[in-house]
């Protein structure tokens, strides 16, 4: 446990300013412009919850909003406690109490967890035809069905903190500070719009801000720097407003939006006192640009629910911008070429990167070219079918695709690792496309569903 | 095709979920002062509803403004629920007639009977007032306790006028 | 006889705004719908009856505001002697509502009129207003009715950055204790 | 949340205007001489149309004018506003 994991050329983490928190008690450390999450994964911390029916251990997945298994409580004081928050969008702040939820007594030792052992006796909608008979006996049953549900815990006293609302009226609202959100407000303030741009993150820039990759440069230079100038001209502009650590919430119709903005969840405690905690904002705004980007899909093969498997674009935003190793030892699985630029970025970091299994036959894009000449390995046409570790991976179980890849062939090899990332491609983020009455189409050719 | 016109109009019922949470209320709270109504499913998420909007209208879409009240009138309740997030929102179509009150009655035609127009008050009263269908149909005549909901009244004037018996606003 | 009592009686300063209530001022409602009775108002007051909607019209004692296509409202910039309130309401009850020509009204004592001054008044009241303010801050004399923090108003914008508030007697207590409440964090 | 365009004041919130159902229908002239079941027609039936409805609606919280309004019960879209008295613009 005592491990570290952080690399020391991060540019966006303040390895001088140290902060400590606690986790299901335990005191430990992270620094300034860490996540929970981030700082959890430096520690070596992967399992963090248990799932709801089966508590089978369930450690960090993604790094953002999309983030599905890292649900933590915040906070043990009865009337500030908050259930159900996302590890990864948990800004680290000092004096942090977080803790596990959905397990007794302790993470590590789960009760519920018996229910995995007895999973194959329980098939679906088990509940609703077994607790039927006798029907008086309901009751009994619910006692017990009752007890188990939920995941965190509600607070039991009065909110002490303090809350606003605003309403907001503007030409153009940008959803999502990424490359396309960055360049569609400066165009929209430069045309004299009155604009709002809004990303919920603590800072603009996107997956972008830390893409320093040879293939993707724009006009010759890194993308991340030249992003950063085009956030610098962005400042500037007179017509535009810029809120971060702000989530929309809703899309209504008339283009009537909600957006919830933090202002100081990320603070230290004494810092929050007396200041507004959250303001709602009520946007009316004439035209609303969604870029909120997309984000990963996982890939599907027995047990890639442990902890320690994650997306591939996670574990390279963990080591390129929180400057963390999610492992020592990394395997990654994906069917697409992002899978190799988290390999050439752990490599540069040092990380030893077991093989890439690409379930494809061989592509001859620049960067699987790139990872190939620092030396990666790479199982074409192979699939990962099963993974072995209970609170955490240990090895993966890769097999070659038959030639119509609808069946795996041959022997079975058995890598050892201590993380596994995946890759299955990218779903656009269209919720909010969605919310507000449009409707999606599926885009054969890259298999994603897209805005008719 | 049977020439008769209902008294109804379609609205939409502002309704939301909460995220799953320990226990915590173990009945259905409803709230004729503050207007809302509160349960917890075995789940864990939290059931919040409460009046309908004023309008006509089938897009099933949120109104904000409705949602806002309802959750004041919840937080009026229970203070301790205002750190818990709501994870999905949406409007319900609900049949309502002019009196707020639903339609069980058999009709001028023969075998043609309407348990309809329960506005707000569905789910609640769903048991009972199959119960009570049922026993009109098996006799072709209301049960006495839904003899005042039928069809007729709106001709004859003698309209139910328990506006407020759902516990919200209509 | 009117009283001019007040829930209020207070005035207080936040940082680059402030709240203060003003009284006593006469305040009139005249309704009427022909065209003699906006040429007779015209000429009782020497001012001019606004017709296009959200605008006023004031002269050196007297603002009119537009708040309907037959309603207007009519206040004064003095704060009035209290033994002398009848004279105005007398001239125009004479004249207009006397004659049939519209009605005239004395809600002096309904309306409670705060003034709103300093750079942040329209944050303080986009807090609760979900009226668009980006217009009607940049242009003097608008009017708008609307809703404050569910509460109905009369706004109107006398200068920039000052603004003249109208709420209900009854209304006044509690729109009061919220923007000052609001008025805090800005 | 709409945005109404009150015919008289301008663009407002929805907050600020009230419902006030089905427009265009007309008052019996002589409500005596009706049959329970026509008057019941008139106080009680509605079209409730899944489509085009031409509707009422009341500025209550700014000018407290009634007019008309041609909506889309289906998309919640707002066709025309008009005032009182005047003939619906579209249909």
């Amino acid at each position: 446990m005592t491990e570290n994991l952080r690399t020391t050329n991060s540019k966006f983490i303040d390895q001088t300013s140290r902060i400590s928190f606690k986790f299901d008690g335990k005191k430990l450390y992270g620094f300034k412009g860490d996540t929970l999450a981030s700082a959890l994964l430096a520690n070596n911390i992967h399992l963090v919850g248990r799932s709801f029916k089966y508590h089978r251990p369930r450690g960090i997945m993604a790094c953002g909003s999309e983030e599905p298994n890292a649900i933590v409580q915040i906070g043990s004081d009865a009337s500030m406690t908050e259930p159900n928050t996302r590890a990864t969008e948990i800004e680290l702040y000092e004096g942090l109490e977080a803790s596990s939820q959905n397990c007794w007594p302790s993470v590590n030792f789960d009760i519920g967890a018996v229910n995995n052992f007895f999973s194959p006796l329980i098939p679906a909608a088990f509940y609703y035809k077994t607790f039927m008979w006798p029907a008086n006996f309901w009751k009994l049953y619910e006692y017990f069905i009752r007890k188990s549900a939920g995941l965190g815990k509600s607070p039991t006293e009065p909110d002490k903190d303090i809350y606003d609302h605003k309403y907001l009226h503007c030409d153009v609202l940008v959803v999502g500070g990424g490359i396309s959100g960055i360049i569609a407000a400066k165009t929209a303030a430069k045309n004299n719009f009155n604009t709002v741009l809004i990303d919920d993150k603590n800072i603009l820039g996107g997956t972008t801000l830390f893409q320093e990759n040879e293939c993707f440069k724009i006009n010759n230079s890194y993308s991340s720097e030249w992003l950063k100038k085009e956030i610098e001209t962005l400042k500037s502009l007179k017509n535009l407003t810029i809120k971060t650590r702000t989530s929309l919430a809703a899309y209504h119709s008339y283009n009537y939006l909600l957006a919830r903005e933090n202002l100081t969840d990320h603070l230290d405690i004494n810092e929050k006192k007396d200041k507004i905690r959250q303001r709602l904002w009520k946007v009316r705004a004439k035209k609303v640009i969604i870029s909120t980007g997309a984000m990963e899909r996982p890939l599907i093969f027995n047990n890639n629910d442990r902890p320690g498997i994650m997306l591939s674009s996670s574990i390279k935003k963990y080591i390129d911008y929180y400057g963390v190793k999610c492992g020592q030892r990394i395997s990654l699985f994906t069917n697409n070429d992002f899978a190799y630029e988290a390999a050439i970025s752990l490599n540069n970091s040092g990380v030893i990167v077991n093989s890439v299994v690409d379930i494809r036959d061989k592509t001859n894009s620049l960067i699987v070219k790139q990872a190939e000449k620092s030396g990666i390995k790479i199982h074409w046409k192979s699939s990962v079918v099963n993974t072995s570790g209970y609170k955490k991976i240990n090895s993966i179980e890769i097999m070659k695709l038959s030639d119509d890849g609808t069946a795996v062939v041959g022997k079975k090899i058995k890598e050892e690792c201590d993380c596994l990332g995946i890759s299955g491609g990218w779903t656009p983020r269209v919720h909010l496309f969605t919310q507000s009455g449009g409707k999606l189409k599926f885009r054969d050719e890259d298999n994603v569903f897209f805005t008719r | 095709m049977v020439d008769l016109k209902l008294p109804l109009e379609s609205k939409p019922l502002q309704a939301l979920v909460s995220e799953p949470v320990k226990p915590i209320i173990d009945t259905v709270v409803m709230s004729n002062a503050v207007h809302a109504y509160v349960s917890q499913s075995d789940k864990g998420e939290l059931v919040i509803g409460a009046g309908t909007d004023a309008y006509v209208s089938y897009t099933q879409r949120g109104s904000h403004d409705v949602v806002e009240g309802t959750l004041k009138a919840i937080l009026e309740l229970y203070p301790i629920f205002s750190r818990m997030k709501m994870l999905r929102q949406w409007g319900g179509i609900v049949d309502i007639c002019p009196d707020a009150s639903p339609i069980i009655s058999k009709t001028h035609i023969k075998g043609l009977y309407f348990n309809c127009g329960w506005g707000t008050g569905g789910f609640k009263a769903t048991p009972g007032s199959g119960d009570l269908f049922a026993h009109t149909i098996a006799n072709d005549e209301p049960h006495k306790l839904n003899a005042d909901f039928n069809i007729n009244r709106f001709v004859s004037g003698d309209l139910v006028d328990e506006h407020g018996a759902a516990a919200v606003a209509h | 006889m009117l009283k001019f009592s007040t829930p209020i009686s207070d005035s207080k300063e936040y940082s680059e705004i402030k709240i203060s209530e003003v009284e006593p001022i006469i305040k009139i409602n005249l309704r009427g719908k022909n065209r003699d009775f906006i040429t007779k108002i015209g000429k009782e007051l020497s001012i001019i009856l606004p017709v296009d909607p959200n605008t006023s019209s004031s002269n050196e004692k007297l603002n009119l505001l537009w708040l309907s296509p037959d309603e207007w409202f009519l206040y004064s910039n003095d704060k009035i002697d209290l033994k002398d309130t009848n004279s105005l309401e007398d001239k125009l009850f004479n004249e207009i509502s006397k004659v049939k020509l519209g009605s005239v009204t004395n809600v002096s004592d309904h309306w409670i009129m705060i003034n709103l001054k300093g750079t942040k008044v329209y944050e303080l009241l986009s807090a609760g207003c979900p009226f668009n303010f980006n217009n009607f801050k940049n242009s003097n004399g608008a009017v708008t009715q609307t809703l404050l923090n569910h509460i109905d108003v009369i706004i109107h914008n006398k200068n920039v950055n000052d603004l003249n508030l109208f709420v209900r007697r009854s209304f006044s207590a509690h729109l009061w204790l919220w923007m000052n409440d609001s008025a805090r964090f800005i | 949340m709409f945005l109404i365009n009150c015919p008289y004041c301008g663009e407002r919130d929805q907050s600020e205007f009230s419902a006030g159902g089905e427009a265009h229908i007309v008052r019996p002239k002589q409500p005596t001489e009706l049959s329970d079941d026509q008057w019941a027609e008139f106080l009680f039936m509605r079209k409730n149309i899944k489509g085009v409805q031409f509707e009422r609606w009341n500025h209550a919280h700014g000018c407290r004018k009634w007019f008309n309004m041609v909506r889309d019960t289906s998309n919640d879209k707002i066709h025309a506003v008009y005032k009182m008295g005047e003939k619906p613009p579209i249909k």
